[in-house]
């Protein structure tokens, strides 16, 4: 159980962001649970590269420590530059509906013609 | 003819990077000039789709063959049996796909020449056009499952900024947020299974996935964490809020590259079911209590109802939607349905030992409808693109007496109609008809309630087209021309294409289809290309 | 966003180049320590922003236009896809360089002296091949890109301010 | 608008559900036994430095063993300029 504690900090977070995208009404409200989805899914990748003890995966001189997985780190970087590229597109488009709208609120721009 | 075979052999890379290289060079290239810049564009497409015509021979030369590309290395998998470099596997399934896509990138990329003409930001448009065109051949392609959500991003980002193409109008930037927010979370929900299986299994190559899969708890969660993420991105039922809004307020020529986009996420699915977790779908019975559960059966069925509530609604909102590409994009919703209607009757069937021959059908059916689906809805977008080129009217109340003045388009728009409300002379009667027949043996109530939808369909379109093309021309659309060569023959070329699939439907399926309903049923030569050691 | 104080500016004018050098050394370094071209990138562009908040991006956009900038970016995506494809294209050159697309095909050969020798935990710079070269692609494609960001859309909410 | 919330509820539900369900039957945090040895990155850290020559083991996976998802995520952030561009620019000749 003391060992699940990570898994279910990454359980946590992904649910608090689905709670925002789903029930909350501000547009900035949505992109930021967005943003704790991604962080928890990255946040789980990152765990499942931890071994008990083990140092970074770079050689050093002189030293011969078990290392961790290389794999899900790469992917993780690979994960978070795509979360930047999201978040930068969600705020333009979030900058310029407020402009048309005058408004964040999800509702009130659903329900405006044109 | 030694140049050729050097295509043939690194063209999986090349069907991704030579449009990847394409969109990189578009901004220095417009810099030069407009119309050079349009012909680079089109003649990247090209070249692309002359590489997948060759890399599609040498497939189906060869019967089952399975073209494996490894990024960097030689030998797809190291000593011991791990894949740690990435690989495309190419089978039949996964050219199939290739092919629609090249069709609607060829169409799409000349539509657009005289349909964005007099817009601003050109371009980025193309940068963005191609990068999608990039996006939906790498999903296609991939045999790695980190490398499709990679894909899936690229093309879920480039095709929410080119819906909000339009940004005096608040409703399309509206679209693309949904858009985004759909796509995103789908997608983060595929990452988190991938993250699942690679933690229970240490790979992230499909096939080694497949070979190593045992089929425990977690999987099933992943299973079906993957499947509602794609299925979001796919536009099934009830996250299908999204699509209407960004197919209807996207300019035509991205929504016909959206549609690719949508069945490349269908594809994604069918490939993680039957390929990654086929081997285990057989023979796995599921004890609950003292019940034991044929888990296909329940995949099956659920699949199923999903798929006849995306027909139901696709076609009522349809019935009552005013505004002309809105209307078409639920019947899109639609068609997606079908597709999926005969994927869930085959998984009820294809796993058992005495009726696999109605899931096969079933199959075939689905396969050969997701070719017509592209073809018939992707025409009927263009032909709403026409018209607001012709007129800047969407509304259908406005509209009217339009075939005196563009006959053309009024011939494409009635092939489109009837291919998509299966009518028999048209290429969608091919593939509904698999449809029906197989879901009959299935269970005859399916097929039934497919039958009346698709007539329904019918009803919604020639209503459409009574109240638009024909009647007495109105005055406000006196000076309305036809619209300019590049658009014809774009519409032409999804036309021509409709036709020759209606009248040599056999043809077809012999050649195209079922080589890939092979590759999907058949995933222990997809693993043992790669684990086989070659 | 006009400019901030002048104390503001001075200590930008001091950290700017420490962090300039600091991103840059992350890239150079990619292969040896942690780091790389997209964390380097990140660094640098990081800095490039502290620039934009504190000299406001009316200023920023006098010196450098957003075009520029993508154009940029394309040259260095350019760079990087390039030295994939030349995995494939070195086989023309010296048959010897047999490869796929994304090949690495500077390490583990003597004919061109270039980033080919074996790591040994040495720090020396002088290897992996083509990692470095294709840490400078994209070091300068994640500069370009995200700078192009920040400031677009710095400069895209000073119009709304003005109104 | 409350059937919505309704459905809304049950889905939030079931994620969660399964979310828990994932976090108590993952392997142990940092233990792994000889039935999850991650014998593919155990092959990575042994053979980096022979086979990309790089002493840091994240970028020679990156980079080289799978650079071409690099180049998809460098195509994300080209993706993402040209996005925001495009979403900002004028929209009169």
């Amino acid at each position: 159980m003391i060992y699940n504690i990570p898994y279910i900090a990454v359980a946590a977070l992904i649910l608090i962001g689905l709670y925002a995208v789903i029930f909350k009404r501000n547009l900035i409200k949505i992109v930021i649970g967005i943003t704790l989805i991604e962080n928890g899914v990255n946040l789980f990748l990152i765990t499942l590269a931890f071994r008990e003890g083990s140092i970074a995966p770079i050689y050093r001189e002189g030293q011969n420590q078990i290392m961790s997985l290389p794999v899900p780190h790469a992917l993780t970087l690979t994960s978070i530059v795509i979360g930047v590229a999201v978040l930068a597109l969600m705020l333009s488009l979030i900058i310029h509906l407020y402009r048309h709208y005058n408004t964040l609120d999800a509702h009130k721009i659903g329900r405006e013609q044109e | 003819m030694n140049i050729i075979d050097d295509i043939i052999l690194h063209s999986p890379a090349l069907i991704v990077a030579i449009p990847l290289l394409g969109a990189f060079l578009t901004p220095l290239v417009s810099k030069i000039n407009d119309k050079l810049r349009n012909i680079f564009v089109i003649f990247i497409v090209l070249f692309t789709s002359a590489i997948v015509l060759l890399l599609a021979n040498d497939i189906y030369l060869v019967c089952g063959k399975i073209h494996t590309y490894v990024f960097g290395g030689n030998a797809p998998i190291t000593e011991g049996g791990f894949a740690i470099r990435i690989l495309f596997e190419v089978d039949g399934l996964n050219i199939f796909m290739a092919l629609i896509a090249t069709i609607l990138a060829i169409a799409g990329v000349i539509y657009s020449w005289a349909f964005m003409k007099e817009n601003t930001g050109l371009d980025k448009y193309y940068t963005l056009y191609l990068l999608m065109i990039a996006g939906m051949y790498g999903m296609i392609l991939t045999g790695d499952m980190f490398n499709f959500f990679v894909f899936l991003e690229i093309t879920s980002i480039a095709s929410c900024a080119l819906i909000a193409f339009w940004t005096n109008k608040g409703k399309a930037i509206d679209a693309g947020f949904k858009y985004i927010v759909v796509s995103a979370t789908g997608a983060l929900f595929v990452l988190f299974a991938i993250a699942i299986l690679y933690g229970q299994y240490n790979a992230l190559n499909m096939a080694v996935l497949a070979s190593k899969i045992q089929f425990s708890f977690l999987d099933k969660i992943a299973l079906v964490i993957l499947i509602s993420g794609l299925a979001m991105k796919a536009g099934i039922v009830p996250m299908h809020m999204w699509l209407p809004d960004a197919y209807g307020r996207a300019p035509a020529s991205v929504t016909l590259i959206l549609v690719g986009v949508t069945q490349a996420s269908l594809y994604g699915a069918l490939r993680m079911i039957f390929t990654l977790y086929g081997g285990k779908l057989t023979t796995t019975m599921n004890q609950i209590g003292d019940v034991s559960i044929d888990l296909n059966l329940v995949l099956g069925i659920f699949i199923v109802g999903l798929a006849l509530l995306t027909i139901f609604i696709g076609v009522l909102m349809a019935l009552k939607e005013n505004n002309f590409k809105r209307m078409i994009a639920f019947a899109a919703v639609a068609e997606i349905g079908y597709m999926i209607l005969a994927i869930g009757a085959a998984l009820t069937t294809v796993f058992s030992t005495n009726d696999a021959g109605t899931g096969m059908m079933a199959l075939k059916g689905g396969v050969f409808h997701i070719l017509n689906d592209a073809l018939d809805v992707g025409l009927l977008f263009l032909v709403a693109g026409a018209i607001y080129y012709a007129t800047k009217e969407t509304s259908l109340n406005q509209l009217g007496g339009l075939a005196r003045n563009m006959k053309y388009t009024t011939i494409f728009f009635l092939i489109g109609l009837l291919a998509v409300s299966g009518m028999p002379p048209m290429n969608g009667f091919a593939s509904k008809l698999i449809i029906y027949e197989s879901t009959y043996q299935v269970n005859p109530i399916l097929s039934i309630i497919a039958i009346l939808c698709s007539i329904l369909l019918l009803a919604v379109f020639v209503k459409v087209f009574h109240s638009a093309f024909l009647g007495p021309k109105l005055p406000k659309f006196d000076n309305v021309k036809e619209v300019p060569k590049s658009m014809l023959l774009a519409m032409g070329i999804i036309a021509t294409i409709i036709i020759f699939i209606g009248l040599f439907p056999d043809m077809v399926v012999n050649y195209i289809v079922q080589p890939a309903v092979n590759a999907l049923t058949n995933n222990s030569n997809y693993i043992s290309n790669v684990i086989g050691g070659i | 966003m006009s400019g901030m104080s002048r104390i503001v500016k001075t200590i930008t004018n001091v950290a700017f180049p420490i962090v300039l050098i600091y991103g840059l050394y992350v890239i150079a370094h990619g292969h040896l320590t942690p780091g790389g071209g997209f964390q380097g990138g990140a660094v640098v562009a990081s800095g490039l922003a502290m620039l934009l908040v504190a000299y406001g991006s009316i200023w920023v956009i006098g010196k450098v236009k957003e075009k520029q900038l993508s154009i940029l970016e394309s040259i260095g995506a350019i760079g990087f896809i390039g030295l994939a494809f030349l995995g494939i294209l070195m086989v023309f050159i010296y048959s010897s360089f047999q490869g796929n697309f994304f090949n690495n095909f500077l390490i583990n050969q003597n004919e061109i002296p270039l980033f080919n020798e074996i790591g040994a935990g040495l720090a020396n710079i002088n290897t992996a091949g083509v990692i470095p070269l294709m840490n400078f692609a994209v070091g300068l494609k994640v500069i370009a890109g995200l700078f192009a960001i920040v400031l677009v859309m710095a400069y895209a909410t000073r119009i709304k301010e003005g109104k | 608008m409350n059937k919505r919330n309704f459905a809304a509820v049950i889905f939030f539900a079931i994620v969660g559900a399964f979310l828990l369900f994932t976090a108590l039957m993952m392997h142990p945090f940092g233990n792994f036994n000889e039935e999850n040895t991650p014998e593919m990155d155990e092959y990575i850290i042994d053979n980096t430095q022979n086979e990309t020559g790089a002493d840091n083991g994240v970028t020679a996976v990156v980079f080289d063993y799978r650079g071409f998802d690099t180049l998809g995520e460098a195509t994300v952030l080209f993706t993402a300029v040209a996005g925001v561009i495009l979403v900002f620019r004028r929209l009169k000749k």
